[in-house]
């Protein structure tokens, strides 16, 4: 059954208890992201040093057990990254879940990778793509520093 | 009324969805279609089409027959008192935009206040919120209460005497609750404010009738109703499509034309500009022919019945939480579940076939003051049985059971 | 390309209509449709219908997939740069409006000027008219020469520093005219003004190439286009939907939604408020598939020869004047004949079959400048042939019999 | 052949020659008519005396042959009436062009009624109708003084 590849016991482990969900005071860079269809929030908070390297990282929000886990998931993987590895894993992960079969990246080991695999269960379902990638879109606006909330 | 026979007319429930029979629980979002509906489509478009109302060839004098006669039998369904007050409009977001943008533009000033409620669709409040930008007025929202029920007293505590518009939902597509409407007319009438029923969700489920309600202006989705997409209906007192100025322009609209200025022509024409979705009018005088077949005081019957089950049903699964409980309730049953994200039980639901909502329905504003940034909801239709509902519950204790582990 | 075959895919022309073979010379009015488009109606709502972009449920997410592809399948159609480009709407006449209200909205002011045409159809002048009440902005009408052209000179005289947009139309629905719009948008372009293609008539017709015409704006209407009616296509420059406010409210265009204030989705969401024309935008999928099949270049071909045939017969019979002569002329002609009113052509005409248009055609002021009140117009499609003008021509004999007696 | 039925000589004779079609500058009454949809105008002058009795009537504009004609055979029908009968044979012409057989109304001649009948024969062609009877209910207008045009 395809369901338990996408509610993979890792993922429901992450969806119900998010690592690093908390607000940091202690951060520099932040970023918010909204999927306006069905409400699912996420701010991801950073503290990037001198040398661009993510010296803590957390997030806030709600959502469902693929964006939380997502979320959990990544902020984890994230911490101790230095910016250009932080592009080359948001990129690595969006290309896997949009197409390629494999992480390609080498910065991860391979528990790591086996972890972020997890998510690739949202691969056959189309609709869900969006709550796996919210969190890392935001993390790409963070690192930019550039809110990307709109205001009217 | 035999229901099975009712199902067999929505030729979707013919074929498997990914190997499972379709249960259908998502008619709040849109309906299914009657094979009458779409087969006069099919006949309108491969034996009858023409444009309407601008050449006086044989085709397209039929058509325009076609198209106004639909526009008298919405008229008689819904017992507005004039075939010309019904305007048809690419839906029901279109028709509030229209009654909206017009009003504003004749009648509202800063200051002036237009009364919400809380339960509102995006639809409902979106362009209203546009004359807070241009015109400086104010936005007022009538609160519900405990049960998910929007009270007279709670309008009634809101009104000003800066309130120039009352508009409201007629059926709230989250909680279910249908509201006094005829009531709220006519406290809004004693004060001399004009109201507006958005009856996206009262329209397929409840008998109208405009004179009885009084209204003076009724939103109708034909896609919620059995119609076709791209349809909606405005319901508006004459006296208000008279008053008010045209909305958008452009061909059949006009009375004359010149460089200097432009005339606009009588009702129904004048709020109608461009080419209408002519083949879309003419399919949903099937619409409601296929409701008036049934009969309308037999579907609230049915669909009474089954809510009221439905709320039994989901009770008894001490996992879901429903959302309100209202006395008075329309064909909606919006739940959480136990640690399961709404999103997480759609997706689990959909591989039985069990096609539900989950989100905010477009009415944010709701879910903020529940705390709720998403619920599940299972809404209902002619086509629902007792057996939908105990298909749900099985596939709402698979979620448990997978997200148990 | 054999036209016979082409012919074939409408199922309208297997029925006779009060007798006769119909001969439809009525498709600047609205095309017939193939059954390619028919049949995806039938299907989509028989087996695959389910509202679009809203739930997560496997009906939902093939919809929102067809939907969207579509999307893109016009977008190539037209060679735009960018899907999120191409807006739809309820038709051509909203696609107008959209642009001329968000655009005053935003960018005019008292005494800025808005450059026509004296050709434009009422939908590309109503909109334009109503800032001219609440901006209070100007409307200029570039003329038409003797031949029924409107040439670059004649917009270029007319602009002036005050010009803020020129809006005009692709191929007039009356004299056939094709305007130098790529010549007329770079003029435009190098004062600084935006212009808007009313492509109604040209878009069926006439191979589209957004960026190599570069025009900001191009209104398309669907049922003109071999596609169901309600529904349109506005293209228009990313650039203008991000710097131009949404349009209508509601479901579905929204970011965030708080008591106090909104906040707004980005593109394509923004101008699609509330549910969609979901079966509309399926079907228009296939006219687009129907029409790559046969090839635009091989319809113009194919409308071009039969335009000239058209000319030729209609100058050889002298009762006959047509209206304008332009030298690069689409698929439209118009005409009348020595002292029988249009009217009176078109009810004689229709006895035989022949399905024409008589009146104004929605542009007043083209007429009154001809000093006519009404004229008569036969205009082409793909399946049009010889034959149908032959048989005109026939009818339009029978007409001075009768009116000679 | 119905077309026959529609343009009768009669029809084609007041079509192409219409009576009364001149802008009196003797009248105190008018109202002009008009229809969008295909543009034909028409404007009715009459000159009502103290019998109320319409001593001029006359009428500008332009149309198809069938608008012309009922203009025409109306205005020359109209002289000498009073305003009661002006009323009786305009209700009259309306029920017979949309419903009844005949004329009932016993004011006109024999051949007087024979002239207005012969636009029956836009009964069968729905969409022509109005054409027949913009003159009339523009007569209407006209008694009542008020100009059916409206301003924006
Ligand atoms: C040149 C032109 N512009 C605009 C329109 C209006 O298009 P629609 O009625 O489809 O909105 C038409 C068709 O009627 C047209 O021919
Ligand atoms: C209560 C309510 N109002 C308004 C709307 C908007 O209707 P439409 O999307 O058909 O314009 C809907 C449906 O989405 C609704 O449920």
């Amino acid at each position: 059954m395809e369901l338990k590849e996408l509610y993979q016991e890792i993922i429901l482990d992450h969806g119900k208890n998010p690592r690093n969900l908390k607000k940091s005071d202690n951060f520099n860079k932040d970023a918010a992201g909204h999927n306006p269809l069905c409400g699912d929030k996420v701010h991801v908070f950073l503290k990037v040093d001198e040398n661009n390297k993510i010296s803590d990282i957390a997030f806030e929000g709600s959502g469902c057990a693929i964006s939380m886990a997502s979320a959990s998931i990544m902020t984890d993987l994230m911490k101790e990254k230095k910016e250009v590895e932080v592009k080359e894993l948001v990129d690595d992960f969006l290309e896997m879940i949009k197409k390629n079969p494999e992480l390609k990246s080498k910065i991860l080991a391979e528990d790591e990778k086996t972890k972020l695999m997890s998510l690739s269960g949202v691969k056959k379902y189309p609709m869900r793509v969006k709550c796996a990638t919210m969190a890392w879109h935001t993390l790409t606006s963070a690192m930019k520093n550039s809110n990307t909330e709109k205001s009217d | 009324m035999n229901i099975d026979n009712i199902k067999k007319q929505f030729p979707i429930f013919d074929n498997k969805v990914q190997n499972n029979d379709l249960v259908y629980l998502d008619s709040a979002n849109s309906s299914q279609k009657p094979k009458v509906v779409v087969d006069r489509i099919y006949d309108f478009y491969t034996k009858e089409f023409s444009n309407v109302g601008r050449s006086v060839h044989y085709l397209a004098v039929a058509a325009t027959n076609l198209y106004e006669n639909t526009r008298v039998m919405v008229q008689k369904y819904i017992n507005a008192s004039d075939p010309n007050e019904i305007v048809f409009t690419k839906g029901a977001t279109e028709a509030i935009n229209l009654v909206a943008n017009t009003f504003g533009q004749k009648f509202l000033q800063e200051g002036d206040e237009i009364l919400l409620t809380e339960l509102e669709h995006h639809s409902n409040y979106v362009p209203w919120h546009y004359l807070r930008r241009s015109k400086g007025i104010k936005i007022k929202f009538a609160e519900f209460n405990s049960d998910g029920e929007v009270t007279l007293e709670s309008i009634e505590k809101n009104i000003t005497p800066k309130t120039k518009m009352i508009a409201i939902t007629h059926l709230s597509n989250v909680t279910g609750a249908i509201l006094p409407i005829k009531e709220i007319t006519k406290l809004a009438h004693s004060k001399n404010i004009p109201i507006l029923v958005d009856g996206c969700q009262g329209a397929p489920h409840l008998k109208l009738d405009m004179q009885d309600i009084d209204c003076d202006f009724y939103a109708i989705s034909c896609h919620k109703m059995y119609g076709p997409t791209g349809l909606g209906v405005l319901y508006a007192k004459k006296k208000w499509l008279d008053a008010l100025p045209p909305y958008q322009g452009g061909g059949g609209m006009i009375r004359e034309v010149k460089k200097e200025g432009i005339t606009f022509g009588d009702l129904p024409n004048k709020y109608e500009a461009g080419t209408m979705a002519t083949a879309q009018v003419i399919a949903f005088g099937e619409s409601i022919k296929f409701l008036n077949k049934i009969g309308i005081e037999n579907i609230e019957a049915h669909e009474s019945q089954l809510t009221q089950y439905g709320e039994e049903v989901l009770r008894k699964n001490n996992s879901v939480k429903l959302i309100g409980s209202p006395k008075n309730k329309g064909s909606v049953l919006s739940f959480t579940l136990d640690g399961i994200h709404a999103h997480d039980i759609a997706t689990i639901l959909d591989e039985d076939g069990v096609a539900i909502r989950a989100g905010h329905h477009c009415c944010q504003i709701l879910h903020d003051k529940l705390g709720l940034s998403a619920t599940a909801r299972a809404s209902l239709g002619v086509y629902n049985t007792k057996d939908d509902i105990d298909k749900l519950n099985e596939s709402l204790n698979k979620c448990k059971k997978i997200f148990d582990r």
